[in-house]
């Protein structure tokens, strides 16, 4: 029995929605980034300096440092969730990279004997296929963020911890780890792949540093998962509304379980990308990087209460952060204004977003 | 209608269930048929809300079995339940306020366009189901709204559509009809009969007397968490439901 | 008799406290009769060094070598353990006025003038110079800052505005401040960072230097490093700074112990103990790696 | 026209609730407290130390330390907010009540001259009014606490600024202006009245810390605010729907205002406390210690969505927090495990609420 | 019933409400005298609730002005309406989950016991005073219980305990009956004839059409934002309203 329509329904009271009303024109990312616009206008004022060329590298690759975590915890957010891990998490990855590359290097380590051996001449060192120590290595560096990432999950989606509480334990459990693993030395690059590692991870590829190119390909990644796929849809509503999520049938523990393990990985990654950098993973490396991470996610308009975020909003977070740490240096503030100035410059930031519900 | 040697698609036996010191349920027995519409009525606290949720999958029962299509269902979650067959209205509608009202409506089932090896959203073909599906029940409901910004009714009309996705063989609706506007009222009533024609049984929970009576075949009435009265509904009357529901009337 | 020492360090994430954690190691093993137990905050914070060092007294511990997070209240804990019966001395960071015995370490103002001397040496000429520092609230520091702008008072030199800047102890974020200065101030003739920080981000560090190389190259831009790590000689080794100015952590480490163990025999120990300076540059930075 | 009642409205499908089953018996802070007693137990084997008058002495003083604040910031938590800036708050109230304290007292200053004046012998220097000075300091060092408190409650109440963003940013703003003040040295008390201040702060009452002693005062006083007075009312229907506690009527925007006035000033007081103990406000106190008073108020059983927590949760998150600090130090745990531990074992103490809710 | 000449306790003239590029109201004058029970209907979505809110200080009109007892009045906050005598049920109820019944019908208006300079609240009398109105809307609600363990109708049945509180003006109630069993809708509706008894003004807004004709002077149908239709209620029929909320029949 088919219902035969009355009428076709229809929308009278419904206007056309103009451009400036949706999208990232009604969002915090967009204000936040109409509020970093101006920050860069006041920057190029305040230091000539700040437009240069070799200035502009510097903030592209220093943002990028912690913009792939952010992407990691914006997925938290989404959820509801917070990851405190994160800074505890960058560091352990690159340290067990580093101390994983060295070990395999070492020929007379039983673990080296099966990558490398000695060249005639006594001294060179050389390993079996040119790139195998390092694959092996950063692979490595992720699994213990997978595990850790693991153990957040489980923890929080099948025990149902709460993630403060549990992230905030990960935080002490990793980093104390790196403390026991190195001896509370941290750890170096070293062998033959380091070379390879420093061109992967500080290299440039025609003037645009590499970080920045990972952290563009990883941000469109997830800008297609969170909204063009099942995953994405499933994650949002959790945020939204837990409750309704499970009863509607998305498998939350699954769903809940992949974000903390996404988030670890990208924070392990970034890990990686920074020991690269540094040319070192030392023991207090990224302490306290979680508070920055969080906050790079939240200015650029991810929700702690869940159900809003994204790649965007994560990117001119960090890029805000960035911007005022380098600009108040240029500037030559005195050190001990500039935390304060920094305060300030991220309340009102966020404070630019109020001009829309007020104009609405 | 269901005949009476067939197999029951839902059959519960001394179903019971406390929080902490409160006796939701107290041994409740039913059966309801292939192609059968049961109505459940009850004062309010009666315990249906409780009962669907336990049949859902969403609580587990303190006491009692559980027998779906035949065999014994230990439902941990909601999805097991939805697996098997089972679609349900939630009296509190169970919408993500942060999605739009197509993307509620194909909440965990998705439709996917294939691209080589990934399968993403199919942005337009949800939406223009949803908006059929709307249209069905004559909601002015726009799929791509935000079910934050909607108005009672709407919500209500996003939470009924759900259920026309899936060829569900037992669908539980916990008071449908609460929020929604008379005309939508007659297209949910025309929903159901029309569910009932495919042979899916179906379980209304309502407080609306007229509405019962016009697509039940079978009345339930629940008082104090027990059951008081299992009738056909053409061996009862309103007033009959309404002191049984009110305890001027013990049982029947 | 066996002595069960403890050594504290200002925060455990700082590189430099690992060798003189090693040296104290090494001794205890060497005189045999004592333990060597090495414990602090993780991250520079006055306030748990104090309820760590009242643990330790609560245990009894037979001696404490501490390098002062903050003078003022390290002296009322010092005075609690003295008069808990348990001998304190300090090393890397004083608190001169506490009751502590002894002092073990670097003379931190001497340690400012020498960084500022060998600059002037290097580079008579003079220009703008920047610094940079670990914590504001750290006194060892400061003396250093004081130490450095005494030795270039007078000379053809003058520090820029936003000088020092601080990184914490964060290697990371100390590359990054050197090279937003140098961005600032592109005639920026000098960076004395008056702790090891930046370098020991070898790899920051050298892509910050690399820029900078044909400067270094041609004596307009000069890079004078407090500490004298081993990654740090290796990067002086290979042109990435002009010298450096180093303290001995290790024989801090050491020093303690044998301080301790006298103080508990009952013999008569020094006041102030300095470990002493090295002066390295490109000519026996070699020697100093061995 | 009054009704007539049918027949009076009953509940017979309803028991008694019995004793074990409400209360503290039902809620997270019962469980992490039995948490706790099981901890108390081992480390009483770990160590003979532990349980000694000294030690317990000890454990008292240092969680009375972050407790005041935890108390402060649970007001936050149960409205849902939270406070990242009592840290630095701790910091900043202690280092004007020094400086004002020392600078009051010097003979020679402006200030001072009001209050002191130089003994005949020319060396004393004695008070007008014995107390006055620290009086005047301390209300100083609350009266910033109280303005950074009400800059806190504006941008959240009526700004409508996220909690996370704002207190970050007075995190770094009162960190830096503790720097610009005391010109990055910090500062200690001093003058006639120091020692009035050091027997206020860190003195014993038979045997019992001081601090332990207000701490217990004010915890009686949350306990009767939050659940016999409107206004903590209002504070756990804010937490629990803030829509619905402003559409009935309740003053959201003034009663957010206040949570977060009370947990400046708790910070406030918090610190002051600390640098009387210590003898000293210098400028990195209490660095990071706002994840420790989270965590503790959080693991004692508060909600970070709001709507749950009170005064006994925060103290028994705050002593299990020291516990586990003491006793891995007293149990001869090599430092680099203990960082390890002490995140195993936070978590453990949460799991022990699970068993509540797998039996219920 | 009120009189002609008698000034409205309420009047609104052009209000207008957009959300976006939604038009939830539009043009809307309309009058409600004291006393006087005034039915709003209309298909879900005509913009029933948002025109409660306004009226309640929880939206600001785009456009129009709201006179209350003669005066023009801006409402900023909900607390401003209540302050002068407004009542509200609200469609999505407002209770705060985390409290118990009683609290909740409290919420605001707290009853307490004064100790010296300090005034303490005073739980048992106010558990006792909701037990007492839920009593009057026979409704077996507990009030010791967390709303948040609370059936649909129990709840409804608090946000309806909440306006008997005060001495309102004006009582506005939307669907109040929703969620609740048939013998509790007696009891609102006779709540509503008490309620106009004593004078005081109620807007009811509901979906039934039967306890609009039961208890209503006047009713108004709203249809896509606008005003169609505003009769009294002996000058009308149901078929009519129906046929004015359907879209049936343009405007009466
Ligand atoms: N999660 C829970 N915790 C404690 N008690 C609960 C819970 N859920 C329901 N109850 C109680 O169980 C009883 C039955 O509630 P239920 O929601 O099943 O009633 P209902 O028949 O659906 O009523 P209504 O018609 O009002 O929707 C009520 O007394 C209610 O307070
Ligand atoms: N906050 C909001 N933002 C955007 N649109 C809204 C908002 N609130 C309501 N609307 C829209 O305004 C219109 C009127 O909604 P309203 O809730 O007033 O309807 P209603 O008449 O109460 O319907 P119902 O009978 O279903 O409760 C709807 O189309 C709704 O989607
Ligand atoms: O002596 C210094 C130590 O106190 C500091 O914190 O780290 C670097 C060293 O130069
Ligand atoms: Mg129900
Ligand atoms: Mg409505």
């Amino acid at each position: 029995m088919a219902m035969p329509m009355e009428s076709p329904i229809s929308f009278t009271n419904v206007g056309k929605i103009r451009w400036w009303q949706r999208g990232i024109f009604a969002s915090q990312t967009g204000y936040v980034l109409l509020a970093l616009a101006v920050l860069l206008v006041i920057m190029h004022f305040a230091s000539p300096y700040f437009f240069t060329e070799g200035n502009m590298q510097n903030v592209a690759k220093n943002f990028s440092f912690i913009a792939i975590a952010t992407l990691g915890v914006t997925f938290v957010i989404i959820t509801g969730g917070i990851d405190l891990s994160v800074g505890s998490m960058m560091c352990f990855s690159a340290m067990i990279t580093s101390m994983v590359m060295t070990e395999l290097s070492a020929p007379g380590s039983p673990a080296g004997a099966l990558f490398v051996h000695m060249a005639a001449d006594g001294k060179t060192v050389i390993a079996n296929v040119p790139g195998l120590i390092l694959l092996i290595s950063i692979l490595a560096g992720l699994g213990v963020a997978l595990i850790a990432g693991l153990v957040n999950g489980f923890c929080i989606a099948v025990l149902g911890l709460s993630p403060f509480v549990t992230t905030l334990g990960m935080l002490s459990i990793v980093r104390g780890l790196g403390y026991v693993v190195s001896n509370g030395r941290g750890s170096f690059p070293g062998g033959p792949d380091a070379d390879r590692f420093y061109a992967l991870t500080s290299g440039d590829v025609l003037g645009v540093p590499v970080p920045f190119i990972y952290l563009v390909v990883l941000a469109l990644t997830m800008a297609v998962v969170l909204h063009h796929s099942a995953f994405g849809r499933h994650v949002f509503a959790l945020g939204g509304n837990e409750k309704a999520a499970e009863l509607t049938g998305i498998p939350v523990v699954r769903v809940k379980i992949e974000v903390y393990v996404i988030c670890a990985l990208a924070a392990g990654l970034q890990g990686i990308i920074i020991s690269g950098w540094l040319g070192s993973a030392p023991a207090n490396m990224a302490t306290s990087y979680e508070l920055n991470v969080i906050a790079a996610a939240v200015i650029g308009g991810a929700n702690l209460a869940g159900g809003i975020g994204g790649p965007l909003g994560a990117i001119v977070g960090c890029v805000l952060l960035e911007v005022i740490r380098n600009g108040l240096v240029l500037a030559q503030v005195s050190s001990y204004w500039q935390q304060t100035l920094v305060g300030v410059i991220i309340i009102l930031a966020v404070l630019v977003d109020r001009i829309r519900s007020r104009m609405s | 209608m269901a005949k009476a040697d067939a197999t029951p698609v839902l059959e519960l036996t001394g179903i019971g269930k406390e929080f902490g010191a409160i006796r939701a349920l107290h041994g409740v027995d039913m059966q309801v048929m292939p192609g059968e519409v049961v109505g459940l009525m009850g004062d309010n606290g009666a315990g249906k809300s409780t009962l669907v949720k336990i049949i859902a999958g969403n609580f587990r029962p303190s006491h009692g079995e559980i027998r779906f299509a035949g065999n014994a269902v230990h439902f941990s979650r909601p999805v097991d339940a939805r697996a098997v067959g089972i679609e349900v209205v939630y009296q509190d509608l169970a919408l993500s306020d942060n999605l739009t009202a197509a993307a509620n409506v194909f909440l965990g089932r998705e439709l996917k366009r294939r691209f080589g090896p990934i399968a993403l959203l199919d942005h337009k073909a949800m939406a223009a189901r949803a908006l059929e599906l709307f249209g069905e029940l004559r909601s002015e409901t726009r799929p791509d709204d935000l079910v934050k910004q909607m108005s009672g009714g709407q919500r209500q009309a996003v939470a009924i559509a759900r259920t026309r996705l899936s060829n569900a063989r037992l669908v539980m609706m916990d008071e449908p009809t609460a929020a929604i506007s008379v005309r939508q009222v007659e297209q949910v009533l025309g929903l159901i009969h029309r569910l009932k024609e495919q042979g899916v049984a179906v379980m209304l929970i309502s407080h609306r007397m007229p509405d019962v009576f016009a697509v039940c075949d079978r009345v339930i009435v629940m008082r104090r968490g027990e059951k008081r009265a299992d009738k056909p509904i053409h061996q009862t009357s309103p007033e009959e439901v309404t002191a049984l529901i009110t305890g001027a009337k013990e049982a029947a | 008799a066996n002595y069960r020492f403890v050594i504290v360090p200002k925060a455990m994430n700082n590189p430099f406290f690992d060798f003189a954690r090693d040296g104290c190691l090494k001794r205890a093993k060497e005189l045999g009769n004592i333990e060597c137990n090495y414990k602090g905050p993780v991250e520079h914070e006055p306030a748990t060094q104090a309820q760590i060092i009242q643990d330790f007294v609560t245990q009894k511990v037979d001696g404490l070598a501490i390098s002062v997070a903050d003078v003022a209240a390290m002296t009322k804990s010092i005075e609690a353990a003295t008069a808990a019966g348990i001998p304190v001395i300090t090393f890397d960071a004083d608190a001169p006025g506490s009751k502590r015995i002894a002092y073990i370490g670097t003379n931190n103002k001497e340690f400012g003038v020498a960084l500022g001397k060998q600059l002037v040496k290097m580079r008579p000429d003079g220009g703008k110079y920047a610094m940079v520092s670990g914590g504001p609230g750290a006194k060892n520091l400061a003396e250093r800052v004081d130490g450095v702008r005494e030795a270039l008072k007078g000379s053809k030199w003058t520090e820029v505005a936003g000088s020092p800047t601080f990184c914490n102890d964060d290697p990371a974020l100390a590359v990054q401040q050197m090279t937003d200065m140098r961005t600032a101030t592109p005639d920026l003739a000098a960076i004395v960072p008056i702790g090891g920080w930046p370098m020991f981000a070898p790899e920051g560090f050298k892509a910050f230097a690399s820029r900078n190389k044909k400067d270094i190259d041609s004596g307009k831009f000069t890079l004078v490093v407090a500490d004298t790590l081993k990654m740090q000689l290796e990067l002086l080794r290979d042109g990435y700074a002009n010298a450096l100015v180093g303290q001995r952590p290790f024989e801090m480490g050491e020093k303690a112990m044998d301080t301790l163990l006298a103080i508990k025999k009952g013999e008569k120990v020094p006041e102030i103990v300095y470990t002493g300076l090295d002066l390295v540059t490109k000519d026996n930075v070699a020697q100093m790696l061995k």
